[in-house]
């Protein structure tokens, strides 16, 4: 019996070869890495989601809570779209979500984005460090004003809370970009494990080879890069 | 006018009760039956929320059959699609713990995803060498930045020049989160604007309803 | 019984008086008084954007990022970036702009779906609307190949990224910039927001996501609403100096957030 | 069309080669730069260092198989310092998963071990297995071992392991490391061990919690931390045994550092384009 853990491996290095590809622009082999890669989400996708419905909606009601025969109606009414005359009555399961998720995402942001930033903010001004970060968060909150004419003092307030705003965004870029790297090394590693390596270098080739022919006889065509 | 109660108003008005609901609950204590029916509520969100991708999927399959059925060009990759969904979803199907459909699932779809998550380091390299380039204050200030903490991250950066570590340490603690702070700040009034606009019917493109807008008097 | 949850008095407190700003210049646009607003370059930009492809005969896209209808801090950007399509594929429908929006989750599929259909109905063009090609669903996921894959393959020209972004941004944005098309961008996520600024031609940030649907609506009364947000951010700028003079002096207004 | 502008328009497709071979390299043969040790490191390391030669230590063994990849090398190296030291080591997990792996580095280790060092089961080391009850296991443990557990690893009688003839309580260790991969488990060793035997403490965890713990090193109750890959790496470079965690970091140093060179190179070079008055 081939071993199921090892092939794994394998099959899991050739896959990730194959999505690799994409970098290169559009070409034949990450085209059939991406069918095979929706057709399985799709497919893993629906039977997840049947497995919810029926563990969630279909064992309640078995179970004797009626209500939730409700929420399958609900469902029921986003398929009414495939006659466009009935395409209203799947306004009501998009009411359902965006009354409940606005409510949740109000109720959240007010107190834990709101409230939480300002009182983090009440710092006594008494050293740089704190007087750093009130003048950014008040300049920055500027920054946003839609009310403000672009002129006169608040003209150098909004340049300084783009400032602000732009240190942040360089910090997260730098940060990411080191966490980033960590993944392909993390890929890399399973790929170019000794039991693997092999068959990894041997489809890397192949890989390889099926480009170079393509592109050199123009088969695939070469997409220039801005 | 009925029609315009169902097809319109109603669902506006849908939205507003079931938004209030929920807020109403996060501020005051509530009778036990509230806070029952408010989850009951949140529950039905993720049971539409599951059909709702059940319908895409056939959807999309629908999709891929209709490119095979009528050649359209590269119609042939669209097998590759079917097969695939075929199996994975009978599989599934049968029982979302088959041994197999875990096996496509941990050896097929995660190392894909994995490289394709990992496809962004290649991505952030490419796009900084092409836009992190000083013109003006704002883009220096963005490389700048960038430049000291991702020294500051890596292994070998503090042992080349050490002070990166408090310098970007400072800049990360203090500038950069001011920064973020106003961002937040500003989010978090826009999610309540968006809320005002949605639950007083102002702003109902979501519900798919487009109305010539009669000039307000 | 207490009458409010403890800690959340003031989170009401905040509420209600943002909520009555904004309702309060709601109604004053009723009464046609209008308050001035700075113009967001955003706007024009999305015509510009359409107008390129339309010239360039090459189509336009509109993503979303990742999107998950059942959880909120997501849920709230992407209907925001809802109401920006329907001004976006109305315009694309006008100008006769080729339009694709690829979406990753069901229930905000069949929302696009109602949105870009009705635009090119409004437009008179419902022929130009393709029901299984204009607006596709993707799993999750998936999406990131077929995307790199198709805007090199179709050549895009242009490209919205608005609504809640994850690790996406970058891949798609750069990918984007790559093949050459002229990109507007703009999330309320911290971590992704740097990729959007950075390689976007035109991008806006965090609130102004929220805000453009609302100037792009050409309804007064929404576009009002903007003036009582300001009044939210006042409020906020004036809790923190009180909040950090009166540390200063050694007195703490923790208890205040404490209620 | 200059030179300067033609490495300034550079095809991506060159990046992306020129990055994925620099992250790999590194991975299949350790190339060692110098690298800045994070205090909390070098103390975790300092204080295994000053371990006595000889002592008896506890080691709680809590990678899992998504921990493994960043905090196992740490471990093993772990392991073999305290080996080479001649310690006697005895490890226990509170995960089943848990005790697994631990034995997986144990071997790692053991493997990795110069010629001489004596490393033989029931000797020079005890492996328990997994403790049941979480934090309480955890104090039965150190109250009385041969209460909370009969047999170890292997199935083998406490009592038939010479190690543990004169071991029966948390009294007869001298050090505790708590390798707690993502377990969040470090307070039941500060809590059970620290507390009432005052047993000097040092451990891991992932890069995400050693904020959470920092404390109790601010404190005293630790001794120092290894966070994730990178304390990892500092590990097997402190201690001069280059493994998988070092590639790893090298690896993360080379994308970084190619990262840094393309942005410096082009700004450079986008200056001196623009001295020239090129557009």
């Amino acid at each position: 019996m081939m071993d199921m853990a090892w092939l794994g491996l394998v099959i899991g290095s050739f896959v990730s070869i194959g999505a690799y590809t994409v970098l290169i622009g559009d070409n034949p082999i990450s085209k059939v890495t991406e069918h095979l890669y929706t057709g399985i989400l799709g497919g893993y996708i629906l039977a997840m989601n049947w497995d919810f419905i029926m563990r969630n909606a279909i064992t309640k009601i078995q179970g004797g809570q009626s209500i939730y025969i409700i929420s399958l109606i609900v469902s029921l009414m986003l398929v009414t779209r495939l006659k466009p005359e009935w395409l209203w009555i799947s306004r009501y399961p998009v009411a359902l979500t965006v009354g409940i998720g606005m409510g949740l995402a109000i109720r959240a942001s007010v107190l834990s984005d709101f409230l939480a930033q300002v009182q983090a903010t009440l710092l006594p001004i008494n050293n740089i460090n704190n007087i750093v970060m009130i003048i950014g968060s008040i300049t920055a909150i500027t920054y946003f004003l839609f009310t403000a004419k672009y002129e006169g003092p608040y003209r150098y307030i909004n340049q300084t809370g783009r400032l602000f705003l732009l240190a942040a965004f360089g910090v997260t870029y730098g940060q990411t970009a080191s966490f980033r790297f960590e993944l392909v090394i993390g890929r890399l590693v399973d790929m170019l494990k000794p039991e693997v390596a092999m068959y990894t270098y041997g489809f890397l080739v192949v890989v390889a080879v099926l480009l170079f022919y393509g592109y050199s006889t123009k088969k695939i065509p070469w997409y220039k890069g801005r | 006018m009925s029609s315009r109660l169902v097809k319109i108003s109603l669902p506006i008005w849908l939205t507003s009760i079931f938004g209030v609901l929920m807020i109403i609950e996060f501020f005051f204590p509530m009778p036990a039956e509230i806070t029952a029916t408010n989850t009951t509520l949140r529950s039905f969100v993720l049971i539409v929320s599951a059909a709702a991708l059940i319908l895409g999927t056939v959807i999309l399959t629908i999709a891929h059959v209709r490119r095979i059925s009528t050649r359209k060009p590269e119609w042939y990759y669209s097998i590759i699609y079917l097969i695939a969904f075929a199996t994975t979803a009978v599989l599934g199907l049968s029982s979302v713990r088959e041994t197999n459909f875990l096996w496509i699932y941990n050896n097929m779809t995660s190392p894909i995803g994995a490289a394709l998550y990992s496809l962004t380091a290649f991505y952030i390299t490419s796009a900084a060498y092409r836009v992190f380039r000083a013109r003006n204050w704002n883009a220096a200030v963005l490389l700048i930045t960038g430049f000291i903490v991702l020294m500051m991250l890596i292994p070998v950066g503090a042992a080349i020049f050490p002070p990166v570590v408090p310098i970007g340490e400072w800049i990360r603690s203090f500038p950069s989160s001011a920064g973020f702070r106003g961002m937040i700040i500003g989010t978090s009034l826009g999610t309540v604007g968006l809320g005002v606009r949605i639950y007083t019917g102002r702003q109902k493109e979501h519900l798919g309803i487009r109305e010539e807008r009669k000039e307000v008097s | 019984m207490a009458l409010i949850i403890a800690g959340r008095m003031l989170a009401l407190v905040a509420l209600l008086i943002i909520v009555a700003a904004i309702l309060f210049y709601m109604q004053r646009a009723f009464s046609g008084k209008i308050p001035s607003l700075r113009r967001l370059s955003a706007v024009d930009v999305i015509a510009e954007i359409l107008g390129r492809c339309v010239e360039m005969g090459k189509p336009a896209w509109y993503l979303f990022g990742s999107v998950d209808m059942t959880t909120p801090s997501i849920l709230a950007p992407t209907v925001a970036a809802f109401q920006t399509l329907a001004y976006t594929a109305r315009m694309a429908a006008r100008l006769g702009a080729k339009f694709f929006v690829p979406v990753n989750q069901g229930l905000a599929y069949t929302m696009a779906n109602d949105i870009v259909q009705e635009a090119y109905r409004a437009e008179g063009k419902p022929e130009a609307f393709d029901p299984l090609g204009t607006v596709m669903y993707l799993p999750s996921g998936a999406d990131r190949m077929y995307i790199i894959n198709h805007m090199w393959e179709e050549q895009v020209a242009g490209a919205f990224f608005l609504g809640s972004w994850y690790h996406e941004a970058v891949i798609y944005t750069e990918n984007a910039a790559r093949v050459g098309a002229l990109m507007l961008g703009g999330t309320d996520t911290t971590h992704n927001i740097p990729f959007l600024v950075a390689i976007c031609d035109y991008s806006v940030i965090g609130e102004e996501l929220y805000a453009l649907g609302a100037y792009v609506s050409q309804d007064p009364t929404q576009s009002s609403s903007l003036a009582g947000q300001d009044i939210g951010k006042y409020f906020a700028i004036i809790l923190i100096l009180i909040g950090a003079i009166l540390a200063t002096a050694g007195a703490s207004i923790i208890w205040l957030f404490k209620m | 069309m200059s030179i300067v502008k033609k490495i300034l328009d550079l095809d991506q497709r060159v990046i992306y080669l020129i990055l994925f071979v620099l992250l790999a390299y590194p991975i299949l043969n350790p190339v060692i730069l110098p690298m800045a040790i994070q205090d909390y490191s070098k103390q975790a390391f300092n204080f295994a260092d000053s371990i006595p030669d000889g002592s008896v230590v506890l080691i709680e063994g809590g990678n899992s198989a998504a921990t493994h990849p960043q905090c196992g090398p740490g471990l093993t190296a772990n392991i073999y310092h305290l080996l080479t030291k001649n310690c006697k080591l005895v490890f226990f997990s509170i995960g089943a998963e848990q005790a697994f792996w631990t034995n997986r580095e144990i071997q790692d280790a053991i493997n990795k071990l110069p010629a001489g060092v004596p490393a033989e089961n029931g000797v020079n080391w005890v492996h328990l297995g997994y403790i049941s009850g979480g934090e309480s296991g955890v104090a039965a443990l150190a109250a009385n071992i041969r209460s909370a557990i009969s047999k170890d690893y292997y199935g083998t009688l406490i009592d038939d392991l010479p190690l543990m003839k004169d071991i029966n309580d948390a009294k007869a260790f001298s050090a505790v490391f708590w390798w707690g991969g993502s377990e969040g488990s470090i307070p039941y060793g500060v809590r059970q061990l620290v507390g009432p035997y005052n047993l000097p403490m040092s451990g891991s965890c992932t890069t995400n919690e050693v904020p959470n713990y920092s404390p109790y090193i601010s404190s005293g109750q630790m001794k120092g931390i290894f966070g994730g890959v990178r304390g990892s790496a500092e590990y097997e470079y402190l201690l001069r045994v280059p493994g998988p965690a070092l590639g790893q970091a090298m690896a993360t140093n080379f994308g970084g550092l190619f990262w840094l060179v393309l942005v410096v190179v082009g700004n450079v070079l986008y200056f001196i384009q623009r001295g020239r008055g090129e557009k």
